[in-house]
């Protein structure tokens, strides 16, 4: 344990003529909670995406371990082709697919795993609907259920909670916190509500325009700011 | 009716053998076909098919090196992921089928041959399928199919969604362009045999009855070749009984079935009410 | 000068070309390998249309789709029908399969409502076509017009001194019945006492039903056919699989003049006809 | 090159007249043909034509009338908004092309008449436009063009974004349904006149080269009309020239514009790297 | 003014076999300033699409206004197909649809307001980019100024600032509140952060399990919980 899990050299990432990331240097410690706070169209999605190796870096380097093993994302986006007849659960399978024997059915534990992804996100009841017939807050879970079940070191998870009830929102941050805490995972995480945020830790990714740069807030472990 | 079927069988064993393995084929990598919308690679790959035999007669190579050759790229040209992309991915079908019947044209009427000879060769009728072309597709067809059941899950995560799937560490371009060679071989031996618009209506109309009927993708995956080798078999035996083109009475019967799942379905609906 | 002279199909212009000689030049709008009912327009067949002094068709609605379209582009009014320039080569050729009065009000659009026209293949209908030809050049250009008819009575007497042999070819045919894949070879089996039994694919376009099928294969073992006669144009898998099950021979003939690299001209083209039917 | 421009114009004024209008129309229809994912609604529509006649034929009512009516419904039914359904909108019309042919062969089998004759009455070639045909375009492309653009927003508004423009009071099945109704007619109308394929080219090729060339939907809407008409102009010219078939020849200088397009796009921004 | 501008009468709406509003009966008076809070998948949305005429009534009654004068909406689901070649100022102009004269060009008016919008919501520099090309917080914000354009009597909002950071998401509810609170414009708005809105108003309209009610949370109008 310990080091950096991920290193981003000199990153820069540009859309056409725009240039999004401006040489971000930025080491990610092993077993970090970070979340990622800044303006809308800062660059925050850019970045993760470009941890993710879904965006091509124009510039730099980025070193990631997952090559070896795959990340838990949940993008920013969460569509999902609403034509494909295919129910909650086994989009939520979905996230099993590196731990799975090849041309294996799901072992006992797997098929658990699932179900308690379900189970914790509310989702047990659901499981059979369709991914089209369930309200923004239930994909929105889906999705952070196919993240969590695929076992990952790393989860990355952009504005995971933005559509989530309250409570929702809470156990969902609570769980990851645990995740973190008791398991080791690195989350990396966007979130706007930065209050909130300063619930479960102080150190936090900050972008603005483009620059990004980990930062610590006042030390105290607060609840209430 | 019994003696219809007695005698279709033991007049057209082949035929009846063949358009079951081809519907059931057919109808169940049709599925994804129309997941990934590209519903309209039937007659696109058949335009590039014709196309091909007609340059291979200019060039003077065997026709089926040319088909094939041309097939294979229009495939990989498909195979490309169009999310990103200004058009989408039957815009680019579309402009591929338009190049391909105009060059066809072309490129006859400056080599000695006509049109129909062209097309000649890619003459399929289901009726006249032979023991030789009975064997062709069993070698083509099971192990498409037996592909495609292995990888079955890598590919239907790359196709539902991509980046998820990347993420999760499947290739997907691997899986897509593998689908689409596979059907781009599929489509090309069957269309061979069965003749395009037969091939096209496998592909298209009885997943779309399935998808309609169900909402889970392995019934949807076991229904749609059902249907498929329910509409081979009744518009075989139409065919037989009222003396009509067999094809063109088997895409009738499946759009029939279509009609009448849909209807149901909607009944049944209404009547939840 | 020369007059220019332009038939819509290969066959037309072969014979043309044996009553003009260097009189005149032939050119014609479909090649051997075309297909008359449909043709893909060139700016080209509308130049011919437009310089030409003399318009054969075949006629009977064989060109129907695009006949008069490259006549009005051509704003020739010479060739336009009715007129000197215009030749309908039907006008005196025996007629086959002519359907009847009360069909055609039923068949409204019948293209083929006049008979059936690919008779050019029937080489007495061809005659009739030479002196046709010959007696409108005549009139077109009165100063060769002994030439253009001794052409045609040249090109007459060819034909009945080939006759006797390709007769004597035939012979073994002779009220014998054969299959056929299209109507294309009706007058040509009319002319040589064959009996066309049954066709393969009765309508042009339209596969054949699996019933057809069986009739024709019974058809051929209950009258013992042994011979499929086909244009090379099709696909022979329908006539390779009745051939397989009864053991008749498939014959693939041109019909038309180009349509076979042999066939370079009208007698070539009966000759080649006769020959692969006689099995030589 | 001169001289045969100027005799082409003297030789054919009404096929490229005709060529002109059509292209420009079509070419702009187009870009909502694309946008919609209905691209292969011209070949569809020319197969539901052909069954229309050959059903036509079997009544013993006029040709015209039945390809109009078949047309009508076929083009109804695409209009059904598609959001909510099992099945997208192409798969619907694959289902449609497929009845529609299979349909047109059987009928054709049971009635006096062969594929042929049916084909002869919808058959169009440019080259071959008469003055009595300019006029039926006119009277058909203007109106269709002056509706098009006077309603261009409320039915851009629509397609972008029906629930949207139903809340902003847009009356959005009107708009998809007048869309489709003139798609089909001005489809009906040239095809007639310069054939299923080149008017399917124009209605897709010419538009997706505007639509990779530019983000902006004006000049989307004015590059498309533009494009059309240079590919109808060269392909003429071209066709003159080597005498080659003019409407296959207009299609493939189409799609080389659309290579061009695609290429020159590509390198401007990879150069911008 | 005064008086109701929505009534719902026994409203029921269903999916299939599923039932998701039972009953509802709601009167919202003109001008108010309504929230709508509830879990995850108890029918928010349903009960929104309901009130605009998206989603067909299996039972029930709903009168509203908007065959007179349409609403401005904001969908919880904010995609626009991104083919086609629209810009973000013309999004924002569709707004305007309901204000113009038919065959016209947009006036000096319309064309200041949206043009107001876009620099309200930090868009002005971005207008010229297509939806696609946008953050997930700017393609709410080209969402949210197409309908504050429209100058509507009555905004319908579904969960509108889920994905707009801190600031502009208080700008943007500030805003909804002035409008409110000058011109009298009825609004009604999802959102999860109950504190945030409370903030804003003390009247909201709970939804449980397909049940609406209008309820009143303590009087005073504090800004910290
Ligand atoms: N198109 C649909 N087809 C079938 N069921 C649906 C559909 N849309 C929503 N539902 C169901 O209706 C219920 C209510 O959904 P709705 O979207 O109204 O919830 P919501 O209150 O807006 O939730 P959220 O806060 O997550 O947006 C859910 O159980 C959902 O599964
Ligand atoms: N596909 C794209 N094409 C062109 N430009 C893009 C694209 N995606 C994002 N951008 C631009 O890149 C910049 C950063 O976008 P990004 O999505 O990374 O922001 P963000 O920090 O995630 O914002 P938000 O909080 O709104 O999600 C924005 O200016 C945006 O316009
Ligand atoms: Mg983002
Ligand atoms: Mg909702
Ligand atoms: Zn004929």
């Amino acid at each position: 344990m310990g080091g950096s899990i991920i290193v981003c050299k000199d990153v820069c990432v540009a859309y056409g003529r725009q240039e999004v990331l401006h040489n971000v240097n930025l080491e990610i410690p092993r077993g970090a909670f970070l979340p990622f706070i800044g303006c809308n169209g800062s660059g925050k999605t850019t970045l993760l995406r470009a941890i993710l190796g879904l965006v091509p870096l124009r510039r730099g380097l980025i070193e990631t371990p997952f090559d070896r093993a795959p990340a838990g994302y949940v993008p920013q986006h969460k569509v999902i082709d609403p034509l494909y007849p295919v129910s909650v659960r086994q989009i939520v399978e979905m996230g099993l697919y590196p731990r799975r024997r090849r041309f294996r059915r799901l072992d006992e534990e797997q098929r658990n795993a699932s179900a308690a992804a379900l189970e914790q996100l509310g989702l047990a009841e659901h499981a059979k609907k369709n991914f089209r017939e369930l309200s923004g807050g239930m994909k929105q879970k889906t999705l952070i259920a196919r993240a969590l079940v695929s076992g990952s070191e790393v989860i990355v998870m952009d504005e995971p909670t933005s559509e989530l009830d309250e409570q929702s929102e809470n156990e969902v941050l609570s769980h990851l916190v645990e995740l973190n805490a008791q398991r080791g995972i690195t989350v990396l995480m966007v979130h706007h509500n930065r209050e909130l945020v300063e619930r479960f830790t102080h150190t936090m990714c900050r972008i603005q325009r483009g620059n990004a740069e980990i930062v610590s807030t006042g030390k105290g472990g607060g609840d209430n700011a | 009716m019994h003696d219809a079927m007695q005698c279709l069988y033991c007049q057209f064993p082949e035929a009846l053998r063949a358009g079951l393995l081809i519907s059931a084929v057919c109808a169940m990598l049709g599925v994804f076909v129309i997941l990934k919308r590209a519903v309209f690679i039937g007659i696109t790959l058949s335009e590039v098919a014709t196309c091909g035999v007609a340059a291979a007669f200019l060039l003077g190579i065997p026709p089926f090196a040319g088909s094939l050759a041309l097939v294979l790229a229009a495939v990989g040209a498909l195979a490309i992921p169009f999310d990103n992309q200004r058009i989408p991915r039957d815009t680019l079908m579309g402009i591929i089928f338009i190049a391909a019947s105009a060059l066809a044209v072309l490129l006859v009427s400056k080599s000695g041959t006509g049109l129909m000879e062209v097309n000649a060769v890619l003459y399929g009728d289901l009726i006249l399928a032979s023991k030789k072309e009975l064997a062709i597709l069993f070698a083509v067809l099971v192990p498409a199919l037996a592909g495609f059941l292995l990888f079955l899950r890598p590919s239907l995560y790359s196709f539902l969604d991509r980046e998820a799937a990347k993420v999760l560490g499947i290739r997907t371009w691997i899986w897509e362009t593998l689908f689409f060679l596979m059907l781009g071989a599929v489509i090309s031996a069957t269309s061979q045999i069965a003749g395009a618009l037969l091939v096209f209506c496998y592909l298209v109309v009885c997943p779309a009855t399935a998808l309609v009927l169900s909402k889970r993708i392995k019934v949807v995956l076991a229904l749609a070749p059902l249907l498929g080798m329910l509409a081979t078999f009744l518009g075989m035996v139409v065919s037989f009984n009222y003396d009509l083109p067999t094809n063109q009475t088997i895409c009738i019967i499946a759009c029939i079935l279509f009609v009448v799942g849909a209807g149901v379905k909607r009944l049944v609906s209404l009547s939840l009410r | 000068g020369q007059l220019k002279v332009v038939a819509t199909t290969a066959d037309l212009a072969s014979i043309a070309r044996e009553i003009t000689g260097d009189l005149a030049k032939v050119d014609s709008i479909c090649t051997g390998k075309q297909d008359p009912h449909h043709l893909q327009a060139r700016p080209k067949y509308v130049m011919m249309a437009r310089g030409a002094d003399l318009w054969i068709r075949t006629g009977m609605e064989l060109e129907v789709g695009w006949e008069m379209p490259v006549i009005d582009g051509s704003r020739n009014r010479g060739i336009r029908p009715g007129q000197p320039g215009h030749l309908d080569a039907s006008a005196h050729i025996h007629k086959l399969e002519v359907p009847e009065a009360s069909m055609l009000s039923r068949a409204m659009g019948d293209v083929h409502a006049q008979g059936n026209p690919h008779y050019l293949i029937d080489p007495e209908n061809a005659k009739h076509v030479a002196a046709d030809i010959a007696a409108r050049l005549a009139r077109l250009d009165p100063k060769n017009e002994e030439a253009y008819k001794a052409n045609a009575v040249r090109f007459q007497q060819e034909v009945d001194r080939r006759m006797e042999d390709w007769k004597a070819k035939m012979e073994p045919f002779l009220g014998k019945p054969v299959v056929t894949y299209h109507k294309s070879w009706i007058y040509f089996c009319h002319r040589f006492g064959i009996r066309i039994a049954i066709e393969l694919e009765p309508k042009p376009g339209i596969p054949p039903s699996p019933t057809h099928l069986t009739r024709v294969v019974q058809t051929v073992q209950a009258e013992k056919i042994g011979v499929i006669l086909q244009e090379p144009w099709y696909s022979t898998k329908a006539a390779d699989r009745v051939a397989e099950k009864t053991g008749a021979r498939v014959v693939v003939a041109p019909t038309s003049t180009g349509g076979d690299p042999a066939a370079t001209d009208y007698f070539s083209l009966i000759d080649l006809i006769v020959q692969r039917l006689a099995g030589e």
